[in-house]
């Protein structure tokens, strides 16, 4: 039992980690803008992508440092030029918008790389097994993901508390209001918010692509799930989408690991119900099976018991 | 009672157009998109009493019609069954009774906020349910879903329902009333306090109204009336599967509620009838159609924001002053650039995407090899283009000419 | 009063503008007219979407195979050409009804399906009803790749023909394959969480019991179809488990990441599939799959067999280099559905249905295939194949990897007993 | 006996200690006019008559009732009606629809969902009347979003009168107006709130004496005095703290 708990740790760090990748550009966005960008996890896809063909030509490393600043510059235009167009609407026109723009940039992926999976490998430098323990191996390149993201998460601190920008952004997330009032460029920050938290998107993609397969529905699987982060995170707190990342991370991983359901609790109980019960399903429920729910499940007791999220300053 | 009769003519003309249509356009295929457009209208305005009057933001609506749904199949399945015996025409009502039931269940803790708290706690129900559905295949037939059979309830006057031009004429009488329903709800304090609520709910409640409670109506009926339309679905396809409760879904209707224009009663209306066409009938032009309706969707965000409802109300006012004469001109000469330039794009598109050595477009043969074709449709684009770009002007000058305010008018 | 077909004549009016426009003079007119009406038949597979590359590569097939073998050589019952009209049903039930009834709207009456048991048994359901309901204007279900048994046994119905194994016949040779090997001590299967994945999961312990009741099944578990990120947390489990082999009923991209992620773990035992080739997945899978992924299928992989199945493949790759012939028995399909309304001089489905009916044919590859009458199962040879570069004449996604048949079973063995009560239609 | 009773009411943000213990009678039929430098709790003390802030202590009457920590609407039903110091008013529906709304309640609609708007006559009339009253009749089907400042005032002021509050609570009614604008708002709460107890917080001194019978004087969240007009003005201790400042000013 000791090495599926250590391996569903490692696990579901390494998935909490990729997790805050997108989270923390979508906090970002979210709460400074009031956007709720929809098509975030599709900037991730992109990146996947991008990294891809790059690596095809140049290999893995440049896909690495360019796919995320095309992926980022693709982001700061379309805020320039979608998003800020609609803003004037309000938030559920811009909230339209991304969700249209999910759409058409998984259409557009389609169209200009295909249907099927795409064969973007780990470099062969990273591919070797980092560790063995109890006769299963821990990939170097899952270490690598995770050396990443901790980098990011650790750059991503220092720049918004110890930057000049950093602290303008600090303050736009929680008053945004009072930001623009004491005369700062707030559309520039806003392009250069939304750049910044796309091309993390992207970079998540470019290091979960040779992992989670590269394929046309990646952003789906992800999407809704970056949303439920920064929600039971809460607004405005990058803290926040950064314990609801490896929350959701580690508690989709026990799930899988365990093998617990319906059927233990209830011969706990002693009470036992035959094949033919008409809620037969709901006795032979187990825990891995709803796993891919628990966040949402989640998410709606939060916000029933505690609207503003675990550690949010504000409510809307 | 001539007034009478005016003020209800428009509903006498939508009750003749949804009776007449199918004189009109009587294929199968044409009967089959009837009948979509009665369910996606009855569901598009279900949502707009959410959004575009109540101002809640959900994505989770298809979880009331799903559920309306699969509790109608169940009922076609005891009619089949004779366990209980009554005429297929109230299985809506079945649908819109579950839908209010959930709505009256998941409504007492959503509604308490509006805004993210609410859009969000209506994903994860939305979430929650579309995956529970999976999980108890006794109840919801796993990913085949469940289905029934329509014809086994006794005949009403010698119909009994077998053909879709039947179950159509039941549709819209159902999409009829349910239409009217919603719109007499506006007209009656709790809707015109579900508006109030949408502006200001803090105002609102000063007025002596709790706003959880007014949001909570509006929620209960409005699942009531998606109830209505799963159960017409119900009918329709004599089928129902976790599609119809899941997020793709929700955001189906989210989309045609948008693009019609929330503001506007009709506009939900419009949008059920444009995305239900588009859907069946671009498909048959093009497999890249779903990147077209995604290109389209962003352009109506940007440039109609308020949707094509919003977009024919713009003219209201050159309407009244009798200038719409002086539109017409300038939009035929930017239209048909633009229309131009809309079918090079497209035939752009096709020609990179497509395999075959001759790509046969609008009656026409290109030959996607050749540089010859590409360079002449690129002219054509550009040309398109530049004249869009000159008339545009022009077109904005009539504008401001049809809708400026006569001297005599000035005060 | 007119009739007005304005849903179907949508493009004339613009047809019209484009002529007014000048466009014409570059062009050449469009002339496919022909001097007999021809013979249409419906392709409905997910064509956009998520699982549109399995769907458009079928298509293909089919539109090439049609051409190949019929319209470049004069058409069918003298001179009939065959037209293949593609519905994309998006992999979905919903949609799969809209299609149909198109379908219906454009007199179509054969209906080639193949991906996803959920929309082939809603296709069933909905195809036995409209025939019910409209004598005359009866529709045909060739089935040519939903493996659900329960089409062809409890829900078998006169009017649906599968031309591929279902999932009890592919498990019954495979669990002999398996058995078959004393190095497997346990087993561990791990499918989606739907009708197929717990077929396969039921099934396997069923016979695997029978066959080898000393094999110990370790794990039996189940994910949600196209929701799981990382497969990492289920592999550690399979690690763990100490399993000697996987079975697994996944496709598309579940399939892809189950492999790599076992791959990845270092994990080195054998993994049964069904669909774990073709479409981006061979070339993904590519060196460290080798192998180590094996599949069951009807029909045969590398060596093929004839001479004229390496030119149909050959040709196929001249006329589509990014495609491979992933499914031949569409091409079985087609040609025996065509011999049958060479037979009965008759394009009516139930005419084509009788002469289907214990048809005997001579595939491409030389076998000899059998489409049983009492349920409409079509019985032939079954292959378990291994992904590799080793003697692999076609390759798959051009990655030079491919299958190559490590084991056959003879249509004989692969028969097994059906429940189907068919209830006929009376003419 | 009081119409409005306040004991002793306290109210905390966090630490800092808003409202110190405010004790106040309104007698039924008076003008009460409240003033005190900004930030003062003027406003603060406004929502927690009405229902907005949840008091920290002490106890809020209302006919007899005990009122603090209910909600604004179950307030707002007794009779207790307000109006805000920012425009607040419901923006996208119509001038008329905004009085209307204001009206259901006390006209017995409730959460109606039953009755026809368009066949309620006497509502209808009602509405008009109000419209009428605050002027802005011409303007009915105007979007109320769309108004000028000045009109927007006024249709606030309607909504909160509209439904024929007992008490009627007016937060800066004139602010931002000119001087004729002020005058004409002045006018209109004098005919509105006839025969009715008003309590208002205002800046402008000239209004205050004007319409006020008695006047409160809130300083850090303690009234310092309450009293007839010409008391306060002569009140030292007002002077000191208030008016000798404002008059400086």
């Amino acid at each position: 039992m000791l090495e599926v708990f250590i391996f569903a740790t490692l696990n579901g760090l390494v998935t909490g980690f990729l997790l805050f990748m997108l989270a923390s550009g979508l906090t970002l966005i979210f709460s400074m803008m009031g956007v709720l960008n929809f098509a975030h996890a599709s900037f991730y896809m992109l990146g996947a992508y991008f990294a891809y063909s790059l690596s095809l030509y140049f290999g893995f490393w440049t896909g690495l440092i360019f796919a995320p600043l095309i992926v980022g510059t693709l982001g700061a235009l379309v805020e320039r030029y979608g998003l800020r167009k609609v803003h004037a609407s309000g938030h559920v026109a811009e909230l339209v918008f991304t969700f249209g723009l999910a759409f058409l940039i998984e259409e557009s992926i389609q169209f200009f790389w295909g249907r099927d999976t795409k064969n973007y490998q780990t470099p062969d430098l990273l591919d070797f097994p980092l560790f063995t323990l109890f006769g299963q191996e821990f990939s170097a390149y899952r270490g690598f993901m995770m050396a990443i993201s901790i980098g990011i998460f650790i750059a991503l601190y220092y720049v918004l508390t110890k930057s000049r920008v950093g602290i303008i952004i600090q303050a736009a997330i929680t008053h945004p209001q009072t930001v623009s009032n004491l005369g700062h460029n707030v559309p520039l920050i806003f392009m250069g918010v939304f750049g910044v938290g796309t091309a993390l998107a992207g970079l998540a993609g470019v290091i979960a692509g040779p992992v989670l397969t590269t394929f046309p529905g990646m952003a789906t699987v992800l999407g809704s799930i970056v949303f439920v982060i920064v929600i039971i995170g809460g607004l405005g707190s990058l803290a926040g989408a950064f314990i609801a990342s490896l929350l959701i991370g580690l508690l989709q991983s026990y799930a899988i690991a365990s093998d617990v359901g319906m059927p233990d609790l209830l011969s706990l109980l002693g009470i036992s119900f035959d094949r033919g019960h008409p809620l037969n399903d709901l006795w032979t429920m187990n825990l891995p099976q709803i796993a891919p729910v628990l966040p949402y499940l989640l998410l709606v007791l939060v916000l029933i018991f505690r609207p503003t999220g675990l550690l949010g300053k504000r409510e809307e | 009672m001539m007034a009478l009769l005016k003020k209800s003519s428009i509903w006498i003309a939508f009750l003749i157009a949804l009776l007449g249509l199918p004189l009109l356009f009587d294929s199968i295929l044409a009967i089959s998109i009837l009948n979509q457009m009665a369910i996606a209208i009855v569901f598009a305005l279900s949502y707009n009493m959410l959004l575009g009057q109540g101002g809640m933001l959900s994505f989770g609506h298809a979880v009331y019609f799903g559920l309306g749904g699969f509790l109608s199949v169940h009922a076609l399945m005891l009619i089949e069954y004779e366990t209980m015996v009554f005429s297929i025409l109230w299985i809506p009502l079945i649908g819109g009774l579950f839908g209010l039931l959930a709505g009256i269940f998941i409504g007492s803790f959503s509604t308490r906020k509006a805004g993210t708290v609410f859009a969000m706690i209506s994903l994860g129900i939305g979430e929650l349910i579309a995956a529970s559905s999976l999980i108890f295949s006794s109840f919801f037939g796993g990913e085949a879903g469940i289905s029934g059979d329509r014809t086994f309830g006794p005949t009403f006057f010698g119909f009994d329902f077998a053909q879709n031009i039947e179950i159509y004429y039941v549709a819209a009488v159902w999409a009829f009333i349910a239409t009217l329903f919603m719109w007499l709800f506006t007209q009656t304090p709790a809707g015109r306090m579900a508006n109030a609520v949408r502006d200001n709910p803090e105002r609102a409640e000063f007025i002596g109204y709790s706003s959880r409670k007014v949001r909570f109506i509006s929620f209960c009926a409005s699942g009531m009336f998606a109830g209505i339309a799963g159960g017409l679905f119900a009918l329709n396809y004599e089928f129902i599967t976790e599609e119809n409760l899941n997020a793709a879904t929700s955001g189906r209707v989210l989309l045609m509620a948008y693009i019609g224009g929330l503001g506007y009663f009709i506009g939900p209306i419009i949008g059920a009838v444009v995305l239900t066409l588009m859907n069946s009938l671009l498909s048959n032009y093009s497999e890249l159609w779903m990147l077209y309706l995604g290109i389209m969707f962003l352009l109506t965000v940007m440039f109609l924001p308020r949707g094509f409802a919003g977009f024919i109300m713009m003219h209201q006012l050159a309407w009244v002053r009798g200038n719409m004469k002086m539109l017409i001109k300038p939009y035929i000469i930017t239209g048909i650039p633009a229309l131009l330039f809309a079918l090079c794009a497209i035939a752009l598109i096709e020609m990179s995407h497509t395999e075959d050595e001759v790509f046969h477009y609008l009656g026409f043969a290109l030959n996607p090899a050749s540089p010859v074709t590409w360079i002449v449709i690129l002219a054509i684009a550009g040309g398109a283009f530049y004249a869009v770009k000159r008339s545009f002007n022009q077109l904005n000058d009539a504008w401001e000419t049809a809708n400026a305010i006569p001297k005599e008018e000035e005060s | 009063m007119k009739k007005i077909q304005f849903f179907t004549r949508l493009s004339s009016p613009l047809r019209k503008l484009m002529a007014v426009t000048g466009l014409a003079s570059l062009l050449v007119l469009n002339s496919t007219s022909s001097a007999q009406e021809p013979v249409r038949i419906a392709f409905m597979d997910p064509l956009s979407g998520t699982f549109a590359s399995v769907g458009n590569t079928g298509k293909t097939i089919l539109e090439f195979a049609v051409d190949y073998f019929y319209n470049s050589k004069g058409g069918i019952l003298g001179g009939r050409m065959i037209e293949v009209v593609p519905l994309d049903n998006k992999q979905s039930p919903n949609e799969t009804q809209l299609q149909f009834r198109r379908a219906i709207s454009e007199e179509i009456q054969i209906i080639f399906q193949g991906n996803s048991s959920a929309v082939a048994n809603t296709l069933n359901q909905t195809i036995s009803r409209h025939n019910r309901r409209n004598p005359g204007q009866e529709v045909l279900q060739i089935n040519y790749s939903a493996v659900d048994p329960i089409l062809t046994e409890d829900n078998c119905s006169f009017w649906h023909f599968r031309f591929d194994a279902h999932a009890n016949m592919k498990l019954n040779i495979l669990t002999d394959y398996i058995a078959a090997d004393p190095n497997i001590k346990s087993m561990y299967i791990i499918g989606q969480d739907y009708s197929f994945g717990q077929v396969v999961s039921d099934t396997t312990i069923k016979l695997l019991n029978e066959k080898r009741p000393d094999i110990e099944i370790v794990g039996n578990e189940f994910h949600p179809i196209g929701q799981v990120k990382d497969f990492t947390p289920y592999v550690t489990k399979i690690v763990s488990s100490g399993a000697d082999a996987v079975i697994t009923g996944n496709f598309g991209a579940d399939m892809v990441s189950l492999a790599r992620s076992i791959i990845d773990s270092g994990l080195d035992i054998p993994i049964y599939t069904f669909y774990a080739a073709y479409d981006g997945i061979t070339a993904t899978l590519g060196e460290s799959g080798k192998g180590k992924i094996r599949l069951i299928h009807n029909g045969v992989a590398n060596p093929l067999p004839t001479e004229e199945r390496k030119q149909f493949n050959r040709d196929f790759k001249i006329a589509h280099p990014n495609n491979d012939i992933t499914q031949p028995r569409i091409v079985n399909a087609l040609q025996m559905v065509v011999k049958a309304m060479e037979e009965t001089q008759s394009t009516d489905p139930y005419d084509i249905a009788l002469a289907l009916e214990d048809m005997r044919f001579t595939t491409l590859g030389g076998e000899e295939i059998w489409m049983r009458g009492e349920d409409h199962q079509i019985f032939q040879q079954l292959s378990i194949s291994v992904h590799t570069d080793e003697g692999v004449e076609f390759d798959a996604d051009n990655s030079g990897y491919g299958l190559v048949t490590e084991y056959q079973v003879p249509l004989e063995e692969t028969i097994v007993e059906s429940s189907c009560q068919m209830r006929r239609p009376r003419r | 006996m009081a119409l409005l009773s306040l004991k002793d009411v306290t109210k905390n943000f966090g630490i800092t200690e808003i409202i110190r213990g405010v004790s106040l009678d309104i007698v039924e039929g008076e003008k009460h006019a409240i003033i005190g430098p900004n930030g003062a709790g003027k406003s603060t003390l406004f929502h927690l008559i009405s229902g907005r802030y949840n008091v920290s202590a002490g106890s809020i009457h209302f006919k007899e009732q005990q009122i603090e920590n209910k909600p604004p609407y179950e307030i707002a039903r007794m009779g207790l009606a307000r109006s805000f110091q920012v425009t607040n008013i419901f923006q996208r529906m119509s001038v008329f629809e905004n009085i209307r709304c204001a009206l259901f309640w006390s006209k017995g609609y409730g959460y109606s969902f039953w009755h026809l708007l368009g066949r309620q006559t006497e509502l209808n009339d009602e509405a008009m009347h109000v419209l009428e009253q605050i002027g802005l009749a011409d303007k009915a089907k105007f979007p109320s979003g769309e108004l000028a400042y000045a009109e927007q005032r006024a249709l606030e002021l309607g909504v909160a009168v509209a439904s024929g509050a007992e008490l009627i609570m007016l937060d800066e009614p004139v602010a931002g107006m000119s001087h004729s604008e002020a005058e004409n708002a002045v006018e209109l709460i004098r005919k509105i709130t006839e025969g009715k107890t008003l309590i208002m917080v205002e800046h402008d001194m000239n209004i205050v004496f004007d319409v006020a019978d008695r006047i409160s004087v809130l300083v850090y969240g303690e009234i310092i005095a309450t009293d007839k007009p010409k008391n306060i003005r002569a009140n030292p201790k007002v002077q000191e703290a208030y008016l000798g400042e404002a008059h400086n000013a």
